[in-house]
């Protein structure tokens, strides 16, 4: 079956004041239709930029090699007239800070409108806003429609957003750390509609978060990424239960449910590498407990464990020692 | 009972906004926090949790009630000792460590700024050896000194700024939100440092959080606040273990845990309840203490 | 309803408020400043009058009031329309200030309602190809301009469009004996326009197109690409709503400047409007002119200050109440 | 048999290196140059002068540029060359002085505005915006009458008194947001007292843009003073300066004698255009993050 996007070998390289930052190196994924992938990784791994080349979003100095495909279709090179129909109604994207992307001038009714009209002309718009709302689960319709986008709290404000995503039936929806802004009870409802919406429309979900145990709820697959690549791809259930790749253990272990000791949280040292001059062998091994002698010289294949889970990290090699995950699951009290 | 470091009482603070709006923040907040205590202060963003830390920082003086810190009333220091002791015993760190730090200051300079406005000569020999043992405490090379807070990036500032806070050998620190605007793994390396100062130096802190994962690792007791309210206060094992306010369940049951197979099936609560002005407290167990709305019927 | 009937009133008081105080500062300025007061009355006469006659000339216009006294006076009698005499062309301020206001009025509205149009157009265009050609000679030029003196530039203008290139008239507002001649009115309006136009429109343009390449970063511009709307709507109905507010602001502050500018133009054209007539009340020490004139102008820019935040509340609706602060050098 | 490639040597921590420096403007050196080149012959008048500025040749009115007289003559018969330079120096001086006085106003003012009371800053701030809404050239003349005859110095204070508001604002507005800062919080925490405050923290991070604002404060005086001269308001035609040569311009027009009014203006343009860039380059304008358009 054709996946649904594909992403293949893409290479993104921004302009920074210090010099051109290789902010995506290399990735490949396959996204299937009704699925839910997430991203996680650091700040500065290039889960956004990633996200981002798919919506073609990136500022124009952002320069882009490789292949994103949606549908069959190349999104890369396609000239901008074509590239609008597809977003809002082949894909759509909801952000970190909804009220940094709604705009600030125009009622919610408007902004919601504004998609709904674009996408399908004939419509009864103010009908399809109401519909819209209801969907996100907000309570009094009307009072949110006219509001302006600082009059709402965060959690609306999000809903607001994903409305706005919703509103031509997206395919694809990527959602970029949509709670990180959030607080703890409101990021549990934002995920919870989240699941639900995913489940009724079968809508395919690129879920980015900076932390494992938010997309915990909603993936079915995990892409763990650091330095601009992935380092370990697999099915949820993999990735939390056998993960391989020292990385992963890291975040797992920095993770309170996670960690070892009942008083010490685990904290990965270091900072994550500049990207403007990234190592030549594995770029996590000056962080990782675990390297090799190789990982300093030698970027690391992926070693395939099963038919869908996959790790970069020379460990997997035959010729390398085993190591045991420090890994104890103290999750569930 | 050992004579609190600080102890808030019954403080209200509203808000007074540009055209005659109010809006409350603190109604009736009461805390008590021993020596070398740590107590984490939750709650949702908007419930006047920073409120309270800037209350207790003097930044804002409450409408009702009193903050005294050793017996020292915050807002009206009775003599310039009572003042100079506020000073220099209660430090503050903030959320966004880099909007804290001045930007034509360099670091050294930085660290330096508490011992020199309170006359402490440095214990190391000299104010830069001084700076460059704390930055050594926080976990960052002498080669720090010279830099300037621009080109530092999100966890270094806030290591930073933590230094400069506890280069004058403060008893109270009050964090306000020190590690909202950080990674994950960011996140933990700033907790770690902060238990490790604590056990080391001692002081008493005020932790403010929006979540409870991190609380957990780093406090004694925990306070939650809804509404401007306190609603729950325990020692961190029982708040976690057997939580009674709703907000406290709801906030607990929120949180995202990294297992898929119990995610998938967990049901979280919500709690969206306004509070009142009025409840009875409860008291769970020797000091878990926790506010029932009237008519609730507490056990 | 009611409260934007009191927010309306509030307005209009204000607006009174500062054109009193305006009144106060101007009148005071005016009856401080030194040369004899008696000759806005007596004109040359005065400096042949006796010692008595002077001190009885002063006693019964007043003059040795107090200066609050006086100014009751004089506002009592402004508000019947009677605003002195302009010493200089000995009629009535107000009979020769309306004489000339229509050319001004025609040279100023064209010209700031032009300006506004241009200004704003040229900005969006260069937001929307930020750092093409166009973009970056339009930035060249907006510094360039905006370091122009209006008078220089005038000349320039007559220089080569009336010396060298006898196109347009170097002067007047319309030839001799064709007052009624519409298009000989615009043809004299040409290079003073232009001259008004031209020195200030870069300058303003270059402020929208910064305003707008700042509020093109802004992440609500991503959502909306993500919609999938085409860059020029993204630009004129999400940026521009964001962008007008601070517009209109910064043009109602320009707008003094502009008054000035357009002053100093008709004062090198010789254009019969207000501007030539401020000079040459400077010039004769016609200050109850002077007074009057700038009184008047305060006054339009003031009325013009409330229009436009009212007109910010109905676009960006938090700006309610507050003053849209905008720094003139930005 | 274990391949030594595969051998665990764990995490070699670096030093966490602090992110690069920021990529500075470049200063701007060539508009640098070229101010100086205005600039210095101004001062070193005499130097450079070929002839008495205030000679009036009367055999020599109007002269084209020659070998003789570089850049011709008046109608007065004095020679151009001479004029610029020491005209230039006076124009100048007026904008200097004007710059100093509107500037320690609007120091004054605008600070005073923004730590004072609610009400002593809405009453402030409403004199300013009264001010602000007549042309400044209004009130230059009302001011001017004061002194009977302008000269260098009481040109200056008019252009000062009046040319302080649009500044006061700003530093206002500047001194509120520094005020909310989280250090300056954070060192009134520590117990900074006011005037520490005001010297270690706000001084050094206000000054660059007071000597943004005092540039372009310097830029509108200068042209002000050209203005007012060149209407007659301003300097007599005996003092020479670039406004008070320019006052023969339109006499000069009539004669087609183009040097009179091309000259000075190119040096008023030159020297502002000059002025505005190193100010522009004072507030390190740069365009943060990337458009998303």
């Amino acid at each position: 079956m054709q996946p649904l996007l594909e992403v293949k070998n893409l290479k993104v390289t921004y302009d920074s004041a210090s010099g051109p930052v290789q902010a995506v190196r290399d990735v490949s994924l396959q996204l299937q239709r009704g699925e839910v992938l997430a991203l996680v990784g650091e700040s500065g791994s290039g889960k956004s930029a990633l996200t981002k080349s798919v919506m073609r979003l990136l500022p124009p100095s952002a320069a882009v090699e490789g292949e994103v495909l949606l549908n069959g279709t190349d999104v890369l090179h396609m000239p901008e007239r074509h590239l609008r129909e597809l977003r809002g109604k082949a894909m759509s994207m909801i952000f970190q800070d909804p009220l940094e992307v709604l705009n600030p001038v125009l009622t919610v009714r408007r902004q919601i409108a504004e998609a709904v009209r674009l996408h399908d002309p004939q419509a009864d718009t103010e009908q399809r806003v109401r519909e819209l709302l209801r969907l996100v689960e907000i309570a009094d319709v009307e009072r949110c429609a006219a509001s302006l986008p600082h009059q709402l709290s965060g959690g609306m404000r999000q809903r607001v957003v994903l409305a706005i995503a919703l509103a031509a039936q997206p395919q694809l929806l990527i959602a970029d750390e949509p709670t990180t802004s959030l607080d703890v009870t409101v990021q549990a409802q934002i995920l919870d509609l989240l699941k639900s919406l995913q489940e009724r429309l079968n809508m395919a979900t690129l879920l980015i978060s900076h932390d494992l145990s938010v997309v915990a709820r909603l993936a079915d697959r995990v892409a763990v990424m650091y330095a601009g690549k992935i380092v370990e791809i697999g099915t949820a259930e993999e990735i939390f239960y056998q993960p391989a790749h020292p990385y992963t253990w890291a975040l797992l272990r920095s993770l309170p449910g996670f960690s070892a000791d009942e008083e010490e949280l685990y904290a990965l040292p270091g900072i994550p590498p500049t990207l403007i001059d990234p190592p030549a062998g594995d770029a996590f091994a000056p962080r990782n407990e675990y390297a090799l002698a190789i990982d300093y010289e030698q970027m690391p294949p992926f070693f395939r464990l099963s038919e869908t889970h996959f790790a970069a990290t020379w460990l997997q090699d035959a010729r390398a020692p085993r190591i045991t995950p420090p890994l104890q699951r103290r999750c569930g009290e | 009972m050992s004579e609190a470091l600080l102890s808030i009482r019954d403080v209200h603070y509203t808000h007074r906004l540009s055209g005659g709006v109010s809006v409350p923040a603190l109604r009736g907040v009461s805390l008590e926090l021993q020596p070398g205590e740590i107590v984490g202060i939750v709650g949702e963003s908007g419930c006047g949790k920073s409120t309270l830390a800037r209350a207790v920082m003097g930044l804002l003086a409450p409408q009702k009630g009193e903050i005294c810190y050793n017996g020292i009333n915050v807002h009206h220091p009775q003599n310039m000792a009572e003042k100079r002791c506020l000073q220099q015993q209660r430090q503050m760190i903030f959320q966004n460590a880099a909007l804290s730090l001045d930007p034509h200051f360099s670091v050294e300079e930085i660290i330096c700024e508490p011992l020199r406005l309170a006359q402490l000569a440095p214990q190391q020999g000299s104010y830069r050896e001084e700076a460059a043992y704390w930055l050594q405490q926080v976990g960052l090379d002498a080669l720090f000194l010279s830099r300037r807070p621009q080109q530092l990036s999100g966890g270094q500032a806030q290591r930073v700024a933590i230094a400069r806070a506890l280069a004058a050998r403060p008893r109270l620190l009050v964090a306000d939100e020190p590690i909202a605007a950080l990674d994950v793994s960011l996140q933990a390396q700033i907790v770690n440092l902060l238990r490790r100062l604590q056990r080391e130096q001692g002081f008493g802190m005020l932790f403010i959080a929006h979540d409870l994962a991190m609380v957990r690792h780093l406090c004694h007791r925990v306070a939650v606040i809804y509404q401007g309210r306190l609603v729950e206060i325990a020692p961190t094992a029982e708040l976690f273990r057997a939580p009674r306010h709703g907000y406290t369940k709801a906030l607990l049951s929120a949180m995202p845990l990294p297992d898929p197979r119990q995610e998938k099936q967990r049901q979280p609560q919500y709690y969206e309840q306004p509070v009142s002005d009025g409840g009875v407290w409860h008291q769970a167990s020797p000091q878990h203490y926790w506010l029932a709305e009237d008519g609730e019927v507490g056990e | 309803m009611n409260q934007r009937i009191f927010q309306l009133i509030k307005r209009l008081l204000i607006v009174i408020a500062s054109i009193l105080l305006l009144s106060v500062i101007v009148f005071t300025m005016s009856r401080l400043a030194p040369g004899d007061p008696l000759i806005a009355y007596y004109g040359e006469q005065a400096e042949k009058l006796s010692v008595e006659e002077r001190e009885w000339a002063m006693e019964r216009l007043g003059l040795n009031d107090p200066l609050p006294q006086q100014y009751g006076r004089w506002l009592k009698q402004a508000a019947q329309g009677e605003l002195g005499l302009s010493y200089k062309y000995k009629q009535p301020v107000m009979q020769v200030i309306s004489a000339r206001m229509g050319n001004s009025v025609l040279l100023v509205g064209s010209s700031f309602v032009l300006l506004c149009v241009l200004s704003l157009l040229l900005g969006c265009i260069c937001a929307c190809y930020e750092d093409s050609l166009i973009d970056k000679l339009l930035r060249r030029s907006g510094i360039v301009f905006s370091c122009l003196p209006e008078f220089w530039f005038s000349l320039l203008l007559i220089l080569l469009f009336s010396v060298l290139l006898p196109l347009f008239p170097s002067s007047g507002a319309h030839c001799i004996g064709r007052a009624d001649s519409i298009a000989d009115r615009l043809h004299h309006l040409v290079l003073p326009l232009a001259a008004v136009l031209i020195s200030h429109a870069w300058y303003y343009a270059y402020l929208v197109r910064n305003k707008l390449c700042e509020e093109v970063r802004a992440e609500y511009v991503l959502l909306a690409k993500a919609k999938g709307l085409s860059r020029l709507r993204i630009l004129l109905w999400h940026c521009l709503p964001n962008v007008l507010p601070g517009y209109i602001s910064l043009m109602v502050l320009a707008l003094p400047h502009i008054l000035g500018g357009t002053y100093v133009v008709e004062a090198v054209f010789s254009y019969p409007g207000l501007g030539a007539l401020i000079y040459e009340s400077a010039r004769y020490h016609d200050y109850n002119l002077l007074m009057v004139l700038s009184l008047f102008t305060g006054a339009v820019v003031i009325a013009a200050n409330m229009l436009a935040q009212a007109l910010n509340e109905r676009i960006d609706p938090r700006t309610a109440g507050i003053n849209t602060e905008v720094s003139y050098y930005d | 048999m274990t391949d030594p490639r595969f051998e665990l040597v764990g995490a070699k921590p670096q030093a966490e290196a602090a992110p690069q420096k920021m990529r500075r403007h470049r200063p701007p050196y060539s508009t640098a140059v070229l101010l100086a080149l205005i600039v210095l012959p101004c001062l070193l008048a005499e130097v450079v002068m070929t002839r008495d500025p205030a000679y009036m040749d009367l055999a020599h009115c109007l002269v084209a540029p020659c070998r003789e007289f570089i850049f011709g003559t008046d109608s007065l018969g004095r020679d151009i060359f001479s004029m610029i330079w020491y005209g230039g120096r006076i124009s100048l001086t007026v904008g200097f002085l004007a710059t100093v006085i509107a500037t320690a106003l609007a120091m004054i003012i605008g600070s005073l505005s923004a730590l004072a009371p609610r009400w002593l800053d809405a009453l402030l701030m409403h004199i300013t915006d009264i001010l602000l809404s007549v042309p400044s050239l209004l009130l230059v003349l009302f001011l001017q009458a004061f002194f009977r005859q302008n000269s260098v110095f009481t040109l200056s204070i008019v252009l000062g008194i009046t040319g302080w508001m649009g500044m006061s604002r700003v530093v206002r507005t500047e001194v509120l947001q520094l005020r909310g800062c989280e250090y300056m919080e954070a060192a009134r925490l520590m117990g900074g007292s006011f005037f520490y405050l005001l010297r270690r923290h706000l001084a050094p991070n206000f000054i660059p843009s007071l000597m943004f604002m005092a540039v372009m404060q310097f830029r509108s005086a200068v042209m002000a003073e050209a203005t007012l001269s060149f209407i007659g308001l301003g300097l007599p035609l005996e003092v020479v300066s670039w406004g008070s040569m320019l006052s023969l311009a339109q006499q000069a027009l009539l004669t087609a004698s183009w040097w009179v009014v091309v000259i000075p203006g190119a040096f008023l343009l030159v020297t502002l255009v000059c002025v505005t860039n190193i100010g522009n380059h004072l507030r390190k304008v740069h365009s943060h993050g990337e458009r998303n358009l």
